[in-house]
């Protein structure tokens, strides 16, 4: 029991990303409105936060900020910020240029509703 | 720290398939920039403050405005429609 | 394929997907035991190599700067792309635009103590965004960072004046001049450092003294443009949405009430 | 010079596509073509320039300095090789055909478009080059950005949009999924560097490889457009600007498809190289898949440029195939191939721009018969779709017989006939259009299939009586080098050389990490095209036989009543699983992933 307890956590974040990716993949599937449907891709992009950030965190380790502490202390891994500065951006450019796109969907097309939105078949 | 990290992380699980869940958009908006800000705390948490700095004005203020202002076109759009 | 089936679909596809995720996610050290060797060697060597105390910005704006170079080009080509989508045809209808209340309700004006407090509030927040662009490679914060507080300032004038307050502070070509000379700026600085024969986006400034604002070489200068082409592409965008969203509260439609 | 060339690929673009930003509207039209086309033109130089240098071997340049420390780099590299290279060159090559091409579109928009497609470009040519998985993603982001804006540009219309959110949720799933692969490869080897990373997997195969190889391959798998991930292609192409989509078809779709070989044979061969029969068996199922529903579903069509994006679904499927023959010759092969059907599918995209351009429609019954006073297009579609059926002496055939070749050896010389199917279904599919279009012969409009979805779109141009230089002869020349192409001499040596080299795992990490000179590789001996040219021969006489059947006058036609119906048969419930909905594209994208998964899970245990 107390083993499951220990790999449940060490597993913790990693176990969130991926049901986020999952929950997200669902509402998106499931979405009867775009801008529904685009936030949920915001939870999908989530995951990939929660993954990076389990990933170059170390125990007991401060921030990579050499201010205060001198260097040579153990701090956790800066590289992955970095990406997920990199990702944040990307969230919110994607963001934008697929809400642009639903609000020229609702005034083409009428509707934001994916099941009206089906010109595209065949 | 570490009943934090697993009551955070725990909470951004949680707040997240909320906002899944919610299908009215200007209610999921609100959901939205909620798990914004429960990240931010995530972020503070795990010892990343850069990020943490960008995702409270991302996540909190720019993604849910622009969200808000696409349903405000949208609803004009609807009343025109009608 | 009906509503059903499609979730059917994804539910057993998701079942699979999450279970393969977690067998791999499985193999990872487990969290907090981050093994290197990449983010070491950087908390390592940035001070010395670079006189930057943020390790973040100094991996974001020089060992990974190219990176950031790309990251920038999104922002400068989605903003671009948003324009392009959100323009006005030449069919479109001059249209209308009903008001966004139901009809009859008046929307109080905005009270005298919200425009002093929103007045009161620019001024820092300018004051605080530039602090955040200049120490991006001292403390957390940095040219992107800098960059959204700086483009917030637009926002609250409109949340605390409105929109026409707005509109007077924000111009869209201008935005969209400084958004282009900070996405190219970032690039033109990789390229200058080829006239000193190193290789594209190589520091070629003074690294100066370690805690200096003007210290780190061209992450200062990157950080800067950064911080402009941020500031500049959010503003275009938030014009872009608040064209669309808020026509109906521009002055001479005013009065207009829905039909 | 050595500083900047294998950066300026990257860098100029940006910087012009900046400028133009910031002048948007003030300079005349004619100068924002200019520059826009020096800048592209200028790319295509330098990667032609770098791809001659490396074949020679690997150039590995480290943006900002940034040398490896102690084995492990700090920084990002570039890491040229021929095949990267030519894929940049190409993309830039076929940028400046859309910018010729397209002087008479976009009046209205200044320089927005050129910026984007210079954005485009870069993206492309930074994603050809590098050899950093992060800056792998940053690239496809980039390039997705700018092809999601492009694809929606005609916002007037409701088609576009829609093609457009498809393919923007679905691509942006897509590298979602990719980053959840680098990240898990961060996560065991704490590098990004494609080099180090393989280094550092070595030969270790278990669950976080496999689900971070399947995961990355997936996501780029999506941008290749490979069943069942390919559902947003049709959507996109059909709606995109012409002079868009011949780099959507050209370059974009099989750029994806580079991106996993690449991945594969640095990061990730040594550890699956147990597994590699399972591995090919795996990935050409997936490719013969993709081949036929692509065939099928391209013959089914009406929309011209519909009908196109499935038959590059259906070519996708073919290259898929290729790559996953996992070997060096197969490789060369599919360089050849995507480089000669790129050509030829851009030049018929080309031609569907003219028709439209001329006509002012794209649907094939509605256009029947009226391409008489504009025949020439009809006719360069008719020579075009010869190298569809991989006739000689078209491209596509020396790539074919390449892959076949190697085939052979590993037994898998049945897929010579999955090429053949392919070829002749959308060859014919193209060879209807030409002669109903042309001749006005087959079936009249009311005898319409039940069309459900978009089959026609509007004007992208002021229309005009007459075809325009500047759209003819680029589809000409992009005709004649599809041809000319077979005729370089010793192109197939040197692609094999150059699949020798990118295939090398161990002297690629040897080269980007410690700076080691390459190994010499001895020339291949060639194989004989005979067998080739049988089978181009055959498949195209079997596409005019069924674009002939196809077009016989109603009367005749009674005869092949039952394979028509029988056809129908088996069509009519594929064309309804492309249904046009968002949930179902990303309900077949997550089960995909899964199937997969749970086929390697199971190949591993």
């Amino acid at each position: 029991m107390n083993h499951l307890a220990g790999e449940l956590f060490r597993m913790l974040p990693f176990i969130v990303a991926a049901w986020l990716f999952v929950v997200g993949l669902y509402g998106i599937v499931t979405s009867r409105h775009l801008v529904h449907l685009i936030m949920c891709l915001v939870v999908v992009q989530s995951s990939t936060y929660l993954l990076l950030l389990g990933v170059g965190y170390k125990f007991g380790a401060a921030a990579p900020i050499f201010v205060d502490i001198p260097v040579g202390t153990p701090a956790v891994d800066p590289v992955t910020h970095a990406l997920m500065l990199t990702d944040i951006v990307v969230e919110a450019t994607v963001m934008a240029l697929l809400l642009a796109l639903a609000i020229q969907a609702e005034e083409r097309a009428g509707s934001v509703d994916p099941e009206q939105l089906r010109i595209m078949r065949g | 720290m570490i009943v934090m990290q697993v009551a955070v992380l725990l909470f951004v699980a949680i707040t997240g398939t909320a906002v899944v869940f919610t299908r009215n958009p200007l209610h999921q908006v609100i959901g939205l920039a909620f798990y914004g800000l429960v990240m931010t705390l995530m972020f503070f948490i795990f010892q990343a403050p850069d990020v943490a700095f960008s995702q409270i004005v991302i996540g909190a203020v720019v993604i849910p405005l622009m969200v808000l202002l696409t349903l405000a076109k949208l609803k004009v759009k609807e009343q025109g429609r009608k | 394929m009906n509503h059903q089936m499609r979730t059917a679909l994804f539910l057993a596809g998701g079942l699979g997907f999450f279970c393969f995720y977690l067998w791999g996610l499985h193999g990872l050290p487990g969290f907090g035991h981050y093994p290197g060797p990449y983010g070491d060697i950087i908390n390592a060597l940035t001070v010395y190599q670079r006189h930057a105390t943020d390790a973040v910005t100094a991996v974001n704006f020089d060992y990974r700067g190219f990176d950031t170079l790309g990251e920038e080009f999104i922002l400068f080509t989605s903003v671009m792309g948003a324009n392009l989508l959100l323009r006005k045809q030449k069919d479109d209808r001059e249209e209308d635009p009903p008001l966004d209340r139901a009809d009859g309700r008046i929307v109080p004006p905005t009270s005298d103590a919200i425009r002093v407090a929103g007045l009161a509030l620019v001024v820092p927040i300018v004051v605080f965004g530039l602090y955040t662009v200049a120490h991006g490679q001292l403390t957390p914060g940095g040219g992107f960072q800098g960059g959204v507080i700086l483009a917030s300032m637009p926002l609250i004038i409109y949340l605390c004046g409105d929109y026409n307050a707005f509109d007077r502070v924000t111009s869209h070509l201008l935005s969209e001049i400084a958004e282009a000379v900070g996405a190219g700026g970032y690039a033109v600085t990789g390229v200058i450092a080829i006239f000193f024969g190193l290789p594209f986006l190589t520091n070629f400034i003074p690294l100066g003294q370690t805690g200096d604002v003007l210290s780190s070489g061209t992450i200062f200068v990157i950080s800067v443009l950064t911080g402009i082409e941020v500031a500049a592409g959010l503003v275009v965008l938030m014009i872009s949405f608040f064209a669309q969203a808020l026509v109906y509260r521009k002055p001479g439609n005013e009065n207009r009430r829905l039909p | 010079m050595n500083n900047f060339l294998p950066a300026s690929p990257v860098a100029v673009p940006l910087i012009v596509a900046a400028l133009l930003a910031a002048v948007n509207r003030h300079i005349p039209r004619r100068i924002a073509d200019a520059l826009a086309i020096a800048a592209s033109s200028w790319c295509l130089l330098a990667c032609l320039f770098l791809m001659i240098r490396s074949s020679h071997g690997l150039i590995v340049y480290w943006m900002g300095g940034w040398y490896p420390f102690n084995g492990a780099a700090i920084g990002i590299s570039f890491a040229i090789d021929p095949l990267g290279a030519g894929a940049a060159a190409f993309a830039s090559f076929l940028v400046v055909v859309s910018f010729i091409f397209s002087a008479h579109y976009f009046d209205s928009i200044g320089t927005l478009f050129h910026v984007l497609m210079l954005a485009f470009l870069a993206a492309m040519c930074g994603f050809s080059l590098t050899g950093d998985l992060f800056n792998l993603f940053v690239f496809f982001e980039l390039m997705s950005a700018a092809a999601f804006a492009l694809c929606g540009y005609k916002t007037e219309e409701s088609g576009p949009i829609q093609g457009a959110l498809n393919f923007a949720i679905t691509n942006t799933i897509g590298a979602f999924l990719v980053l959840s692969g680098v990240g898990l490869l961060y996560g065991r080897t704490g590098a990004l560097n494609m080099a180090q990373i393989g280094k550092s997997l070595g030969q270790t195969h278990d669950g976080l490889v496999v689900a971070a190889f399947v995961m990355i391959t997936c996501g780029f798998l999506v941008k290749a457009a490979v069943v069942p991930f390919h559902f947003w292609l049709a959507d996109a192409h059909a709606v995109a600007p012409t002079p868009v989509c011949i780099l959507f078809s050209g370059i974009m779709v099989e750029l994806g498809l580079y991106a996993v070989a690449r991945v594969y044979w640095t990061v990730f061969h040594g550890a699956l190289a147990e597994f590699e029969a399972q591995t090919r068996l795996i990935f050409v199922s997936v490719g013969v898949l993709t081949a036929l529903v692509g065939a099928f579903m391209c013959f089914a069509q009406r929309h011209i440029k519909r009908l196109l994006a499935y038959s590059t679904i259906s070519h996708t499927g073919l290259m898929l195939i290729a790559f996953a023959l996992l070997t060096h010759g197969a490789l060369a092969g599919l360089a050849l191939y995507v480089l000669g059907h790129g050509l030829l599918k851009a030049a018929l995209f080309l031609s569907a721009g003219m028709l439209l351009h001329h006509l002012g429609s794209i649907d094939e019954l509605k256009l029947r018969g009226k391409g008489r006073d504009a025949i020439r297009v009809p006719v360069l579609m008719l020579l075009l779709a010869l190298g569809l059926s991989g006739a000689p002496p078209y491209g596509t055939f020396l790539g074919e017989g390449m892959i076949d070749d190697a085939a052979k050896t590993l037994h898998y010389s049945w897929i010579s006939y999955v090429f053949m199917l392919a070829g002749i279904i959308t060859a014919a599919a193209v060879l209807r259009v030409a002669g109903r279009v042309c001749f006005g012969w087959g079936d009249d409009l009311d005898r319409s299939q039940q069309e459900e979805g978009e089959t026609d779109e509007g004007r992208e141009t002021s229309g005009g009586p007459d075809i325009p230089a500047t759209m003819f002869i680029p589809t000409l020349v992009l005709l004649l080098l599809g041809i000319a192409m077979c005729f370089i001499p010793g192109i197939r040596t040197r692609t094999q050389m150059a699949a020798m080299a990118f295939t090398d795992q161990a002297a690629y990490q040897q080269k980007v990490l410690e700076h080691a000179s390459p190994p010499n590789y001895e020339t291949p001996p060639q194989e004989s095209l005979v067998p080739g040219m049988v089978r181009g021969g055959i498949s195209t006489l079997l596409a005019f036989l069924i674009a002939g059947l196809v077009l016989l006058p109603h009367p005749f036609r009674r005869g092949i009543a039952g394979f028509s119906g029988g056809v129908s048969f088996i069509l009519r419930p594929l064309r309804l699983l492309h249904s046009g909905h968002i949930g179902d594209y990303v309900a077949w994208l997550t089960a995909g992933v899964a199937v997969i998964g749970g086929l390697f899970a199971y190949v591993i245990h």
